[in-house]
């Protein structure tokens, strides 16, 4: 296992918390994972509407950027992830696309390394009988319903996470965690963060489905890997109190937040003090904290 | 020494307005071997045969070629005419001077020196001819039938109507098939076991007709007429002719199971009948779940068998019949709901599949008809059912139509309303396809006199919202996404090709297709037979297809066997390969290249009948005539009669002098 | 070659074998086959880089599969033409017993240097044998590399005018003495198809338009079975360059049926069988 | 080349595709070149590869097979076992120098009575252009 890492934007401007805890996890379990020097923005959500060469190009940035330090790619973000796989699959065959990307970029790319998302390195590389060696503080009776979110899955000839209708790489994270785990039908509903600006009354409707499915399903907080779902379904919990009259209140936490106090991390490390639906009550009645 | 006789025809003007047919008669004279050449008006009438015949006589013709139309036009009419004259047909070729010169060009002098040409290549292949004798195959008068569904039953009781004995095979320990476990049928509405019921009575008491239930192919030898089948009746651990058929012991056997008959909605025994009205009625046991079986305990019912027919030590056993035809009538399965992810997986069991619903409706279902969906026991208000899930989905599932859903759906639509006459029920759909008698009626009564709301479009997921079931799809006429809550989802999954279709199809030597359907001989002219003589099919085992396609199809391949069977030889040309024991090394490229199994090796052993070596040897009854052997063997020593190198060689140097 | 010598007295005196066929010195560098049927004759066993004979040709001599069993000593490459026997059912696995040797390589026909076909060998360790001696030597090309031969670049690079040329000149110096034939171990047709007159297929005599035509058919029937042994370039007396055909329709059976011969006694000679998805970009 | 040469080409066909197809050319009147001399046989699987060579052997300029698509082989497989023949032997002969645009394969089926007549008037076209295959058919000459 030798990785590079690729947090791409969001981890690096919105999500903080997810690059803080991704490499606390690195650290704490001591895995062979570098941030990449020079990774580049995968221009994701306009990119490649306006331009499939350059859009391509930046990906194939960070392809070259990985190759320069011999290093497979570890991306977060499911929408870097299909636009790092996109360029493998572009540089994979001859066309005219692929040599005028490698004309924009102006050197040869070779794309023969592994690329994968830090849940599934975690998940079947590293383990989950050495996580389970590693958990000292076990979620215990804490009711958790994964959120995949729409990209990670989709399409799944690209991506090839998970089953696609069904994901359980997060359900068996943290089923190893200790956490009662919760089957529902909505792990990969989309929660309409790519119009939350642009149109929010859809995007509330779709969160307030997933949050209320969730919670009818018997789930106490959210697991998420997205940082475009996390802040969605965390951020707009009030105003889905405000217009649909139900009081939610179910903290969304990134996988790696939650890995991280199963393994005994500090909580203010895991920046769970970051979130807007406040997690600590919960954590505090299940005895986590 | 040959002596050829030569006959141009005019066709009319049809050959003589681009081809000097005078001429081409007079140059074929100084062919070597030509003894006798004429042109006439019209070859191929009465008349014109005459002359043909009466030359072969007169001139002592050993060989005849007739420059006229394509053979085959007239092949047959002046091979038969050679033949009333005594010349071996086979020593009778024709030079194509008309479609393939006189109306294809427009030169009279290319037109003339190309018939020349095609005279002087047809003499000299003609002139390297050998007589050829006809094949005559003795034939076994008796035909097996593979599938007791209502296809082999109706295939089984039209062959043995004809006089011809029948073994009926079925993997199953009842025959009855699929249908026997439908409810209604559309678009009669008429009880599925009130009109199959008699058949299987019928069928079982049929003198001529032997039933093999609970067994299933081991092997086939043989060829078209001759075939020898091995059948493996599998442990039945019931002595099915001591048994009375009482039912003492599956009423008192203590094991349940989910019925398969009753698609997992009810129970059965370890000992058991599939269904009330199976033929024949005897049980067989369950050795997976038998505790006598599996763990030694029990034995009630040998306890309590009045007839002493429950054998725990039974085995498998293989019977060989030897049969002269075979119909394979082997049927469909349905997918199950597990393959669905996206509507569930399985894990709902308030989603089902349409045979699910059959059982859920029918009087003698698990509920006696009582409509209950599985999970609570409620009576379902609001009922969804999706169309094509598995079918037209060549993204993932399967790319064909499994054709009679929408007949079916329209019908489960009107049984449903039948029983819940306030109820709901909405049909998501592609589009309807209600091709056949009366069934375009049908879907309109279900639609504008029963209620029935069709929603066109597909649905992307399916899940349980608290006690209510989710159905989301698309509205593809209103252009909108749509959120059906219901009660109950009734999922027409795809009709597939049966378990084992293929090791099936591989131990008889027939063709299927990717989704293992058996391939029939030509898809438009040749519907019920198999690339292998003597092998007929018929339907689901082909394809999705509905009851009266079925019926008819069983009656179709009946026809066939019948024709085959009926005469007590079998004829056929006698342009099929032929060994040459002295030079053959048996290196196999014959046998591994021809594709009718139709050569096999054969030992060649000294006196004391120790093996000296191996040479192919050609099934006569199983060669086509294809030729594909000769150029695989190196050393020439399989030759196709009727197309010897010799002869088209002949054909080859005819034009070297041109 | 003790551990050579020690095994085939072995096999002789145990009887188990009726005969072993392999090779003896001939001449310092040089060696030539030896029949065995005594433990003294099993003394003059060698094996070395000068045994080039592949002796698996024996085995379609008709007085050689008349015995009971025979043994036969044979190099990777000369095993793959075992392989090809077996899987045209010329011989019978039993009657074979294979002492096969690892091998480095052999030398060129003319006694210099390395042989050319040693350096496309992937069996320099025996692949199907009763008995494997010697030391194991690593491979060089992995079993699923397709194989490169140096030689054909030169012909594929000529223009067809400069092919034909070329193969006119060549083949003039034939002169039909068939020991290509001979030393194939895959020609063993009891009666050859250029010895057929009823229609004679190939003009028998030495002329251009019969060395063609029998160059042409023994190539053909060779298609797909040639193991690349050269066998028929090292006898040829006119020293016509056989293998450049040989290779050329192996690279073709690379190339267009991922096939190469001699490697599994279970799979169909590629002549034999098809699949519908074929490439066939040169029918119209 | 004399003045008036015409090419002289040999066409090997199956009985069940080409043949029905140049019967129905001819049905259809499709006019067509007359330098063809069509050998029928049962199948293309039947077609010997060595045919060709015997062909130019007996003076043609070039020789023309054709069997029926592949899934259309009135005996299922012939065809796809014909096409493996074909490959290797146009490989053979393109190693040998000889002339391949005079070998030309074609699927032709039985309702392709167009494409036949256009076949061969393309082929004939192409050879016209070529000339005579003296290269071929001095190999007969040149006794010793």
């Amino acid at each position: 296992m030798k990785y590079g890492y690729y947090p791409g934007c969001s981890a690096k401007s919105t999500a903080p918390e997810l690059d803080a805890t991704t490499l606390a996890l690195i650290d704490f379990l001591h895995l062979d994972i570098k941030e990449l020097k020079d990774w580049v923005c995968c221009g994701a959500s306009s990119m490649h509407s306006v331009d499939k060469v350059l859009h391509t190009a930046l990906s194939v940035m960070t392809l070259d950027a990985a190759n320069a330090e011999e290093r497979d790619i570890m991306v977060q973000c499911p929408a870097c992830l299909a636009h790092v796989l996109e360029a493998k699959e572009v540089l994979s065959k001859d066309s005219e696309l692929k040599s005028d990307v490698l004309e924009a970029v102006g050197k040869q790319v070779d794309a023969n390394m592994k690329i994968r998302h830090f849940s599934s390195i975690l998940h079947d590389e590293y383990g989950l009988d050495k996580i389970r060696e590693k958990v000292t503080n076990p979620l215990q009776s804490l009711s958790i319903a994964s959120y995949y979110g729409c990209l990670i899955v989709r399409p799944p000839e690209r991506m090839q996470y998970d089953d696609p209708e069904n994901p359980m790489v997060m359900d068996q994270l943290m089923s190893t965690c200790g956490a009662e785990i919760v089957q529902w039908p909505f792990k990969t509903k989309c929660c309409g963060a790519g119009t939350a600006i642009s149109d929010t009354d859809v995007s509330l409707d779709l969160t307030y489905e997933i949050l209320r499915m969730a919670k009818n399903n018997g789930a106490e907080c959210i697991c998420v890997l997205c940082p475009l779902c996390q802040n969605n379904l965390d951020l707009r919990q009030k105003k889905i109190e405000q217009r649909y009259g139900e009081k939610l209140n179910l903290p969304v936490l990134y996988y790696t937040q939650l890995l991280g106090l199963a393994f005994g991390l500090d909580p203010i490390m895991l920046q769970l003090n970051r979130l807007f639906v406040d997690p600590f009550p919960l954590l505090k009645r299940k005895g986590i904290l | 020494m040959a002596r050829i006789g030569v006959f141009v025809c005019w066709c009319g003007s049809n050959i003589a307005e681009t081809v000097e047919v005078s001429k081409v008669a007079e140059v074929s004279k100084s062919i070597p071997g030509v003894v006798y050449s004429v042109d006439y008006k019209y070859m191929c009438s009465d008349p014109g045969q005459e002359l043909v015949k009466n030359a072969i006589k007169e001139y002592k013709l050993t060989g005849v070629v007739v420059a006229s139309c394509s053979p085959r036009m007239h092949e047959k009419t002046f091979r038969k005419a050679a033949l009333e004259a005594g010349l071996n047909p086979y020593m009778l070729e024709m030079a194509n001077i008309r479609e393939q010169c006189s109306w294809v060009h427009n030169n009279m002098d290319e037109g003339t020196q190309k018939s020349i040409d095609l005279v002087r290549m047809m003499v000299e292949k003609v002139k390297r001819n050998k007589p050829l004798d006809d094949i005559s195959i003795p034939v076994t008068k008796k035909a097996m039938v593979i599938g007791g569904g209502v296809t082999g039953i109706q295939a089984a009781l039209d062959i043995a109507s004809g006089g011809i004995p029948v073994v009926l095979v079925e993997k199953e320990s009842s025959i009855g098939g699929k249908m026997s476990a439908l409810d209604e049928t559309f678009p009669t509405l008429d009880c599925s076991q009130c009109i199959l019921t008699p058949k299987m009575v019928e069928v079982a008491q049929h003198p001529l007709v032997q039933i093999i239930s609970y067994a299933e192919i081991e092997k086939l030898e043989g060829f078209v007429g001759n075939f020898k089948a091995t059948i493996r009746k599998k442990a039945r651990y019931v002595d099915v002719d001591a048994c009375t058929g009482c039912g003492t012991c599956w009423q008192k056997c203590p094991v349940k199971v989910d019925s398969e008959f009753e698609q997992g909605l009810g129970k059965r025994k370890a000992i058991f009948i599939p269904f009330p009205q199976a033929i024949p009625s005897r049980p067989r046991i369950d050795a997976e779940n038998c505790l006598k079986l599996t763990k030694d305990r029990c034995g009630i019912c040998e306890k309590v068998c009045p007839t002493k027919a429950i054998h725990y030590d039974d085995k498998d056993e293989f019977m060989e019949v030897e049969v002269g035809a075979i119909v394979v009538a082997t049927g469909y399965k349905i997918m199950p709901v597990s393959a669905f992810p996206e509507y569930g997986g399985g894990q709902y069991p308030d989603v089902v599949t349409s045979l699910q619903f059959e059982r859920m409706v029918c009087a003698s279902g698990p509920t006696l008809g009582d409509l209950k969906r599985p999970s609570d026991g409620k009576l379902p208000e609001t009922v969804v059912f999706v169309k094509c899930v598995g079918s037209r989905d060549p993204e993932h599932y399967h790319s064909y139509c499994s054709k009679i859903c929408c007949m079916y759906v329209a019908k489960q639509t009107m049984l449903y309303r039948h029983k819940v006459h306030h109820g709901n029920c909405y049909v998501f759909y592609i589009d309807v396809r209600s091709n056949g008698k009366n069934y375009e009626e049908f879907v309109r009564r279900a639609q504008e006199q029963e209620g029935a709301q069709y929603i066109r479009g597909r649905v992307s997921s399916i899940y349980k919202d608290g006690d209510d079931m989710v159905v989301e799809g698309a509205d593809t006429l209103t252009n909108s996404q749509i959120k059906v809550k219901c009660d109950l989802v009734v999922l027409a999954t795809a009709m597939e090709a049966p378990d084992g279709i293929k090791q099936l199809a591989q131990k008889l030597g027939i063709g299927y297709d990717q989704h293992g359907f058996l391939t029939e001989a030509h898809p438009k002219l040749r519907p019920v037979e198999t690339a292998t003589a003597g092998i007929f099919l018929a339907g689901c085992a082909l394809s999705p297809r509905d009851i009266p396609d079925s019926v008819s199809e069983g009656s179709a391949a009946a026809a066939k066997v019948l024709g085959l069977l009926s005469k007590d030889t079998l004829d056929k040309e006698g342009v099929v390969a032929i060994v040459n024991e002295l030079t053959c090394v048996g290196c196999q490229n014959c046998i591994r290249v021809c594709p009718y199994n139709a050569i096999e090796l054969k030992d060649i052993c000294n006196r004391q009948g120790e093996l000296q070596r191996q040479v192919a040897h050609v099934n006569p009854g199983l060669c086509t005539g294809c030729g594909t052997c000769t150029p695989s063997c190196p050393s020439r020593s399989i030759e196709l009669q009727g197309f010897r190198d010799t002869e088209l060689y002949a054909e080859i140097n005819a034009l070297a002098e041109l | 070659m003790q551990e050579l010598v020690k095994k085939a007295k072995e096999l002789i005196e145990s009887k188990e074998v009726d005969l072993l066929i392999g090779y003896q010195s001939d001449g310092e560098k040089g060696a030539k086959p030896l029949f065995v049927k005594n433990t003294q004759q099993a003394e003059k066993l060698i094996f070395n880089q000068y045994c080039l004979n592949n002796l698996v040709t024996y085995l379609k001599r008709p007085d050689v599969k008349a015995l009971k069993k025979v043994a036969v000593v044979a190099k990777g490459c000369d095993i793959r033409s075992f392989v090809m026997l077996l899987s045209e059912n010329q011989v019978s696995r039993d009657a074979i017993f294979i002492i096969g040797m690892t091998c480095d390589h052999v030398v060129s026909p003319d006694g210099t240097g390395e042989n050319e076909k040693c350096t496309t060998c992937k069996v320099h360790n025996p692949h199907l044998a009763d008995v494997v001696l010697g030391a194991p030597v690593p491979e060089k090309i992995a079993k699923d590399k397709p194989v490169h031969y140096a030689q054909l670049e030169k012909l594929n690079a000529m223009s067809q005018e400069e092919r034909w040329a070329f193969w006119q000149e060549e083949l003039s110096r034939c002169i039909r003495c068939y020991a290509c034939r001979q030393a194939c171990p895959l020609c063993y047709c009891e009666r050859c198809i250029v010895d057929f007159n009823t229609p004679q297929w190939i003009d028998t005599r030495s002329n251009p338009r019969g060395n063609f035509a029998w160059n042409i058919v023994r190539a053909l029937h060779l298609a797909g079975r040639c193991i690349n042994c050269g066998e028929c370039e090292r006898v040829c007396p006119a020293n016509i360059p056989l293998m450049l055909l040989n290779q050329s329709l192996q690279e073709e059976a690379q190339e267009k049926f991922a096939w190469e011969a001699g490697y599994d006694p279970e799979s169909q000679p590629p002549l034999t069988t098809f699949r519908k998805e074929d490439d066939e970009d040169f029918i119209r | 080349m004399s003045e008036n040469w015409e090419p002289k080409i040999i066409t090997f066909v199956c009985n069940w595709c080409t043949y029905a197809g140049a019967d129905l050319a001819g049905t259809s009147r499709f006019k067509y070149a007359s330098n063809i001399r069509i050998i029928k046989t049962p199948c293309s699987g039947r077609i010997d590869p060595m045919f060709i060579v015997s062909a130019f052997e007996k003076g043609a300029d070039a020789v023309l097979i054709s069997g029926c698509h592949p899934g259309d082989c009135h005996y299922n497989e012939g065809n796809y076992n014909a096409r493996r023949k074909f490959t290797m032997m146009k490989r053979l002969l393109d190693t040998l120098g000889v002339d391949t645009r005079r070998v030309v394969f074609a699927w032709c089926s039985a309702s392709e009575g167009i494409k036949f007549s256009r076949l061969v008037n393309e082929v004939t076209e192409s050879i016209k252009k070529l000339g005579p295959y003296t290269d071929y058919h001095s190999l007969n000459q040149e006794e010793r």
